[in-house]
């Protein structure tokens, strides 16, 4: 019973977080892109615009659903749904603190790529489902990109594996303690090519999570609104939180794998707001990214991939067993 | 293979160049003119809709009613009314109705009035939920506490009286000399006179 | 009723009716596409069998995991080798309902 | 194989891109057939923005025609203005004081910058990256207090007139133009940092979308398509008006033809600029800034007459009929978009459609001024 | 006998039962609705469903495997897959005759309950002696030694369908 | 439609409980605040528009600046430009797209009667957007400053909540000196 | 770009375009240098009266007129010219039409121009009659002219034989009338 009251209670806590997080990190992109911009961003709702995820919830929330004639009913109302569950789930298995884990897997990291590669195929029910040929192309272009970027991504966090020799992320984190060199990043003894494999991490976590310069899925110039272009109301506002709820799981997964999760750089006082201060750092610098650059196009999107990203990834993996074979 | 190592290189060193500029921006002052609560003053020379001007000396508008700004407009935004009073110099302008829907703030009006009557104005920031409210009478617009009545030039009006009296008078001889020929004239063709002498006063 | 998940009978027959769910779709389905589903289920109507007999009988608890993995594999390299077929197929005949494939034979 | 296979064997299907459309800069519309992930036929369906200034010009007064000319390409408004001045200056036989050809040069030379700053941004909007755009338009905003400063209007000028100019500069005009070059000198290596640099553009752009000189010859592409593919043609130089005889400047030409080329005309053609103002306002001459003896309902001799210029986009010229009246017989604008985008269909044949709508942007469309 | 509902056991038997209700939903969705892709989703719902069922057998590494593998590459195949090639769902729909229908519908319930009845009344053998513990050890040790033919298998059968499904495609282009 | 016979849910149930106009309030509050422009630019104002976005003017201060390419996502059309009669069915399916609730600003003299191209005789502009629209918020001007758009926004935001939270703003002219 | 060539070969054509009946007091090929631009008003004055003008070339000054070469032909012999100055490495500006109702003619007009360094600007013009207008096209040669003519078809009703999509452009789809006719009426 205690058992259940502790999950109960990690589940309301951790509603409250994402809640805040997916509304919030709106505001934080908007307005970072305000002052990248020269200009201040959200500003007149509420003191420094903070009413302004209110304001747009709510309106989301009152808007009138349509569903398109062309749609397909039940997925077009299934795909938003479908899309937020596996990204909600997957905080079970963060670990934010030594003790503050939902629940520890042994194979959280596994459990993280199985509930990804699950959203993928909502997003194309979603495009399928709203019966218009851009959210189509666009949720097939999410999609295989989505596909594609698994491969290293999957590659880099087997070395990851291999390092710690186990696939539970709060373990995985132990490992790492101790001072900043014990960071998987900067793990040169066990492969010389570690940070470059955290950059390979971090390119792909900005591919699964579609963000530009990846939005392959929703690039507006191309393809109107993506996948979500027929969507409205709620159920964009679905989409959008579950963007940014990847968003938190890939900073996360990036943070856990390779910056040592609540692990303090300075060898004391371990935390959570380690992991938080390690996180956000990261989801700042996606939004920097993001207001930064242009967008690839979907084959230079995937001759990344192809030509640097897989051998490098691969050439880590073998450097990573030599090492570890040999010293 | 050089080539292939130099291109991610330069394309990371590209990136890294990209992030600092947008750093520099996010850590200097948005330059944000914050519109509500501050705002502009506009140039001279900004073309709002156009104004009557109002003279300084009698507080009045300077316009003759020449009709220029009306003929030289290009869309006909504007409309000119005015009427002859008793006593007054000229024409008395009634209404100036400018149909800013249409304008096209080319100044061809501004450029055409001689006496200088009309000019931009400064409004640049009209916003409302109703189309009429851009049809504006330019004249109420100049006097919005009531439209002053021009002053009466007694002796104008001394002149002017004569010259009806004349008139009336030449009209009544007319009339008579009309009267002669009525077995010849019908009575339409008299009427028809009659209009015309009115129109002519 | 809550006890259900410690009866290998139960595995064995939602095993047995996704099994014939398969087959009913096999023969049910007119496209290629459509009998792809079918047999992926059937292929997953097997592997909860093993994974049961695994769990609750066999001598040596990896023996039916291995299994289920390899026919995983096998159901994901068939599903790319339809894939390619059906576009290659497609790409020729403009269709992929079976009964228009007749062609193939000659 | 049996012979059904040999038919139908391609596969595509119709996008229809617009007229709404965050790619095409308005309301151009692109009826595309892909061919899987790429481009089979697009074909640009125009008109959705047709204003019927050619009709217009025949309805009304010489004078009356001014206003159409700030509409027609809102961001070259200058340009335009002077075309139209030019010509009637033409056929009417007007004089023009040296000041207000200096006056003009200087304000369409500020506009051409403010225009190609606008397509800069635009283009790497089109191209996914928003911030560039901010910046740029931070400093248009410069030069459009400015030109407001002078003009009256930010956007649709409708400052020239027939022997002059409307209003004289003033000094706070040239000083503030002198402050605006020094500020805005630094910013256009801070953008080829920024952006020209930038491997995901270079991987965008360079060898996108390649037009041959021949073809634009063909197609009658002017401006920065042309000169992005490698021929030195422009009529401020090749067909010399106003004062640009007596200016300092070069004409920028690239010699790649894709659209990394077409993108550099236009961002060295803002250095160019730059240098054409510091040398305008150095040789500014006193004097008067309207012709005397500008009668007020202009009626220009029989005949045609024709008048070119070289606007943001590239050749604009017009040619009118005068049947000696006060309004015109036939008013023809031959506006240089027209026929850039004209070549779209052909060269975008085969390619992919993110590269297509790169090659678009590369033209740098503004929507009303084909339609007309 | 039967735990409480409210205990965690219990708990556990009620999602057990909704994971039942989601296979068998997926099965129905996933082999009798006409549009394709919602047969595909279907299937989805139905994997998911099963790697519920593997998670209650103590074996999770199957379970993600089966969400890995089956959700997010084997639907999504198939998805493309109808992307690409578009039947034409109303001809399809049409073409199902009631003679096949029925003749499926006896098909898959004989099958079914041929197994259900060997399944019910099978004499299955004791118990196993060897305890699942769950990890990956177990897996891993017995791939690498005694089931090594098995895991070379598997990378052979991988590698022959790359190479078969690249040429496949390939050779449907050349068709051009 | 036989609402008066039956009791309403207000009535039925003790007003102190149930605060629907508040509530309403509320959400007009929220609509009013967030009004997500549909991306739509037709003719010079479009580029007006797109500078009230910009640095200077910034529609973000009042979370209008989520431009959504898609009309199914954005509560406010922006009709900045001319409408000609090939245009017009193409605006009418947009507008036909926007979920409720929706609401239009008619942009510049063109968007609200034709503007200069609206003479007689003239055969192939729409003479005005509330031809066919309904239209909320006027804002006249060939193009209007961005500041007027943004006008119109506070405009539109006092029609949505009945009163207005920002200050007005005479206009003034520089003097020169 | 051979100036003198072009000139010649254009005199040329033209001149084949001119009907068999014997030349009238004005000579086809009217000349015209600066130092005469001041009398450039007697020809005009003949003009002036509605009579169609003949097929011809006349250099203009550029500075007056902003062309160098005007030569009228038939209208069968565009494609011959446009070939001339395609050879010429010249350049299709725009093609346009003008309706002249009192002559009961519409006139279409070629606009081409030297990309290269040299300043060279030619008028084609060549006469149709206002019922039958037809004229060969271009756009063979000339890929901008599709749209160019397209256009003039669209708002003169010029029927540009020979074009491959001669359909509505900028004009809704439905639309029936040719708005810059000067007797349209909407």
């Amino acid at each position: 019973m205690n058992e259940l009251i502790r999950l109960l209670s990690y589940m309301i806590c951790l509603a409250a977080f994402l809640g805040l997080n997916l509304a919030y990190l709106g505001w934080v992109e908007r307005k970072g892109a305000g002052h990248i911009q020269r200009r201040t961003g959200p500003k007149d709702v509420g003191p420094y615009g903070l009413l302004q995820p209110l304001a747009d919830g709510l309106k989301l929330m009152s808007k009138q659903l349509i569903v398109p004639a062309n749609a397909d009913r039940p997925l077009y109302m299934c795909a938003p749904i479908l899309t937020m569950v596996p990204a909600v789930l997957l905080f079970v298995a963060i670990p934010f603190g030594e003790h503050l884990v939902p629940r520890e897997f042994s194979f959280g990291l596994l459990m993280m790529f199985a509930f990804a590669s699950v959203g993928g195929m909502s997003i194309l029910i979603g495009g399928w489902g709203s019966g218009n040929k851009y959210s189509l192309i666009a949720g097939a272009r999410a999609v295989s990109q989505n596909v594609a970027y698994e491969i290293p991504m999957l590659i880099t966090a087997i070395t990851i594996v291999m390092i710690t020799g186990s696939m539970d992320l709060n373990e995985i984190v132990r490992q790492q303690g101790g001072y900043i060199w014990n960071w998987n990043v900067f793990r040169l003894d066990k492969s010389i090519l570690m940070p470059v494999s955290f950059l390979v991490f971090f390119i792909c976590s900005l591919a699964e999570t579609n963000r530009t310069p990846f939005d392959m899925g929703e690039c507006e110039g191309e393809l109107v609104a993506g996948y979500h272009t027929e969507y409205g109301g709620m159920g964009f506002g679905l989409f959008m939180m579950a963007e940014y709820a990847n968003l938190v799981i890939g900073c996360s997964l990036t943070t856990v794998l390779f910056l040592g999760g609540w692990q303090s750089p300075i060898g004391i006082f371990p935390g959570p707001h380690w992991f938080l201060l390690k996180m956000y750092f990261l989801i700042w610098s996606f939004v920097w990214i993001r207001w930064t650059y242009p967008r690839t196009t979907f084959w230079g999107l995937l001759n990344l991939s192809w030509k640097y990203l897989i051998p490098f990834s691969l050439v880590n993996l073998l450097l990573t067993a030599l090492f570890i074979k040999v010293f | 293979m050089s080539g292939y190592f130099k291109d991610i290189i330069t394309g990371l060193k590209s990136l890294a160049v990209g992030l600092q500029i947008t750093n520099k921006e996010f850590l200097t002052k948005p330059i944000t003119l914050l519109y509500p609560h501050e705002s502009v003053k506009m140039y001279p020379r900004y073309r709002g809709h156009i104004e009557l001007i109002k003279d300084p000396e009698t507080g009045m508008n300077r316009c003759i009613c020449c009709g220029m700004c009306e003929k030289g407009c290009p869309s006909g935004s504007i409309t000119v009314k005015s009427e002859k009073r008793p006593g007054v110099k000229g024409k008395v302008l009634t209404a100036y109705i400018l149909n800013f829907t249409t304008c096209s703030l080319c100044g061809q009006c501004v450029e055409n009035c001689k006496p200088e009557a009309i000019r931009f104005s400064n409004e640049y920031n009209l916003a409302s939920t109703r189309r009429e409210d851009y049809i504006f009478n330019l004249l109420e617009k100049l006097h919005p506490e009531g439209i002053p009545e021009p002053e009466v030039d007694p002796e104008l009006l001394k002149k002017e009286l004569e010259k009806e009296e004349a008139a009336k008078k030449a009209a009544a001889a007319k009339k008579e000399a009309a009267a002669k020929q009525e077995a010849v004239k019908k009575e339409p063709a008299k009427e028809g006179g009659e209009s015309k002498a009115e129109e002519k006063s | 009723m809550l006890t259900l998940s410690t009866q290998l009978n139960t595995y064995l027959i939602i095993g047995a009716i996704l099994f014939g769910f398969g087959i009913f779709g096999l023969v049910r389905r007119p496209s290629l596409i459509g009998m792809l589903i079918a047999v992926e289920l059937v292929l997953s109507g097997a592997s909860i069998n093993f994974m049961a007999f695994n769990h609750f009988l066999a001598p040596d608890p990896t023996v039916g995991q291995i299994i289920t993995l390899f026919i995983m594999a096998i159901a994901a390299a068939e599903a790319a080798i339809s894939l390619s077929i059906v576009i290659a197929v497609y790409r020729n005949y403009k269709s992929i309902e079976v009964e228009d494939l007749v062609e193939l034979n000659g | 194989m049996s012979s059904l296979a040999q038919s139908q064997l391609r596969e595509t299907f119709e996008l229809n891109i617009g007229p709404q459309h965050p790619a095409t800069h308005g309301v151009l519309r692109i009826k595309v057939v892909m061919d899987g992930e790429y481009i089979d036929r697009a074909e640009p369906i125009l008109g959705y923005i047709h204003r019927m200034h050619e009709k217009m010009g025949e309805n009304r007064t010489w004078n009356q025609f001014w206003p159409n000319m700030g509409r027609l390409d809102y961001l070259s408004a200058m340009a335009y203005n002077h075309c139209y001045a030019g010509l009637m200056e033409r056929a009417a036989g007007i004089e023009v004081p040296e000041r207000a050809e200096y006056i003009r040069v200087i304000t369409a030379e500020l506009n051409r910058i403010q225009s190609h700053l606008l397509g800069f941004g635009a283009y790497i909007m089109d191209l996914g990256g928003f911030t560039p755009l901010m910046y740029a338009m931070d400093e248009r905003e410069q030069i459009l207090d400015l030109l407001e400063s002078v003009t009256g209007s930010r956007l649709t000028y409708c400052y020239f007139r027939f022997g002059g100019v409307y209003n004289d500069i003033d000094d706070d005009f040239i000083t503030g133009t002198r402050a605006f070059l020094k500020r805005f000198r630094p910013q256009i290596p801070m953008y080829h940092k920024l952006v020209t640099g930038n491997a995901i553009l270079m991987d965008r752009l360079i060898g996108v979308g390649p037009i041959s000189a021949d073809m634009c010859r063909k197609y009658g592409a002017t401006g920065p398509v042309l000169r992005g593919s490698g021929v030195n043609y422009d009529i401020r130089r090749n067909e010399p008006y106003s004062v640009y005889p007596e200016l300092d400047f070069d004409i920028p030409v690239y010699k790649e033809c894709d659209s990394m080329a077409r993108y550099m005309v236009r961002m060295d053609e803002m250095v160019q600029s730059c240098r054409i103002i510091e040398n305008a306002l150095n040789k500014l001459p006193e004097g008067p800034v309207m012709a005397e003896k500008v009668p007020k309902a202009l009626k220009p001799p029989k005949g045609d007459y024709h008048y070119a210029v070289e606007a943001a986009r590239g050749t604009f010229s017009m040619r009118t009929v005068s049947d000696g009246t006060n309004t015109s017989y036939r008013m023809r604008l031959r506006s240089p978009t027209y026929s850039n985008v004209s070549l779209f269909e052909e060269a975008s044949r085969g390619m992919l459609l993110s590269d297509a709508l790169a090659f678009l942007g590369s033209l740098d469309p503004v929507i009303p001024e084909m339609d007309r | 006998m039967n735990p409480s509902l409210f205990s965690p056991e219990g708990l556990a038997g009620v999602i057990f039962l909704i994971l039942i209700c989601v296979t068998m939903i997926g099965a129905i969705i996933a082999t009798c609705t006409k549009r394709l892709i919602r047969s595909v989703s279907g299937l989805a719902v139905c994997f998911l469903g099963v790697a519920g069922l593997y998670y209650f057998l103590n074996s999770p590494f199957v379970a993600m495997m089966e969400l890995l593998i089956y959700v997010g590459a084997v639907c999504v195949t198939i998805a493309f897959a109808i992307m690409l090639a578009e039947p034409d769902e109303a001809k399809l729909a049409r073409k199902m005759s009631g003679l096949s229908g029925g003749l499926a519908v006896v098909c898959g319930g004989a099958v079914s309950f041929a197994l259900g009845y060997a399944a019910v009344n099978g004499h299955w053998m004791a118990p196993a002696t060897q305890v699942n513990d769950g990890s990956l050890k177990m897996i891993g040790a017995s791939l690498l030694t005694k089931y090594s033919m098995v895991f070379e298998l598997i990378s052979i059968v991988l590698l022959a369908a790359i190479i078969g499904s690249v040429a496949l495609a390939r050779a449907g282009r050349r068709g051009n | 439609m036989g609402t008066e016979s039956l009791p309403t849910i207000e009535s039925a149930i003790p007003s102190a409980l149930l605060q629907f106009h508040q509530l309403d309030q509320l959400r007009m509050l929220a609509r009013a605040n967030s009004l997500w422009p549909l991306t739509f630019g037709l003719a010079c104002c479009a580029i007006e528009m797109l500078s009230s976005g910009c640095a200077r003017f910034d529609l973000s201060r009042f979370g209008a600046e989520v431009f959504r390419p898609s009309p199914r996502q954005s509560d406010v059309m922006i009709v900045a430009g001319t409408i000609n009669k090939k245009m017009l069915p193409a605006v009418k399916i947009l507008y036909d797209q926007m979920p409720e609730p929706k609401w239009v600003i008619a942009m510049g003299n063109c968007a609200i009667s034709g503007g200069p191209f609206a003479y007689p005789g003239q055969y192939n502009v729409v003479e005005g957007a509330d031809t066919f629209l309904p239209v909320d918020v006027y804002i006249p001007g060939c193009p209007p400053r961005p500041e007027a758009l943004i006008e119109g926004l506070l405009e539109l935001e006092e029609k949505i909540t009945g009163n207005r939270r920002w200050p007005r703003v005479k206009p003034e002219t520089m003097v020169k000196g | 770009m051979d100036r003198a060539k072009i000139k010649r070969e254009l005199e040329n054509l033209a001149a084949e375009g001119l009907p068999a009946e014997p030349p009238q007091e004005e000579t086809p090929v009217e000349v015209q240098t600066e130092a005469e631009g001041e009398d450039k008003a007697k020809p005009k004055a003949k003009k002036d009266e509605d009579v169609p003008r003949k097929n011809g070339l006349i250099e203009t000054e550029y500075a007056k007129r902003g062309t160098h070469l005007d030569v009228q032909i038939n209208p069968d012999q565009v494609v011959k010219a446009a070939e001339i100055l395609d050879a010429e490495g010249m350049t299709l500006e725009m093609v346009t039409g003008v309706d002249w109702l009192k002559e009961g003619q519409l006139e279409v007009i070629y606009d081409y121009s030297y990309p290269g360094g040299q300043l060279f600007r030619v008028v084609v013009r060549a006469r149709l009659d206002r019922n039958n207008p037809d004229i060969p096209t271009v756009c063979h040669l000339y890929g901008g002219a599709n749209w160019h003519e397209r256009e003039t078809w669209e708002m003169l009703g010029i029927n540009f034989v020979g074009h491959p999509q001669l359909e509505h452009f900028l004009l809704p789809e439905d639309a029936d009338f040719y708005p810059l006719r000067k007797d349209f009426k909407p």
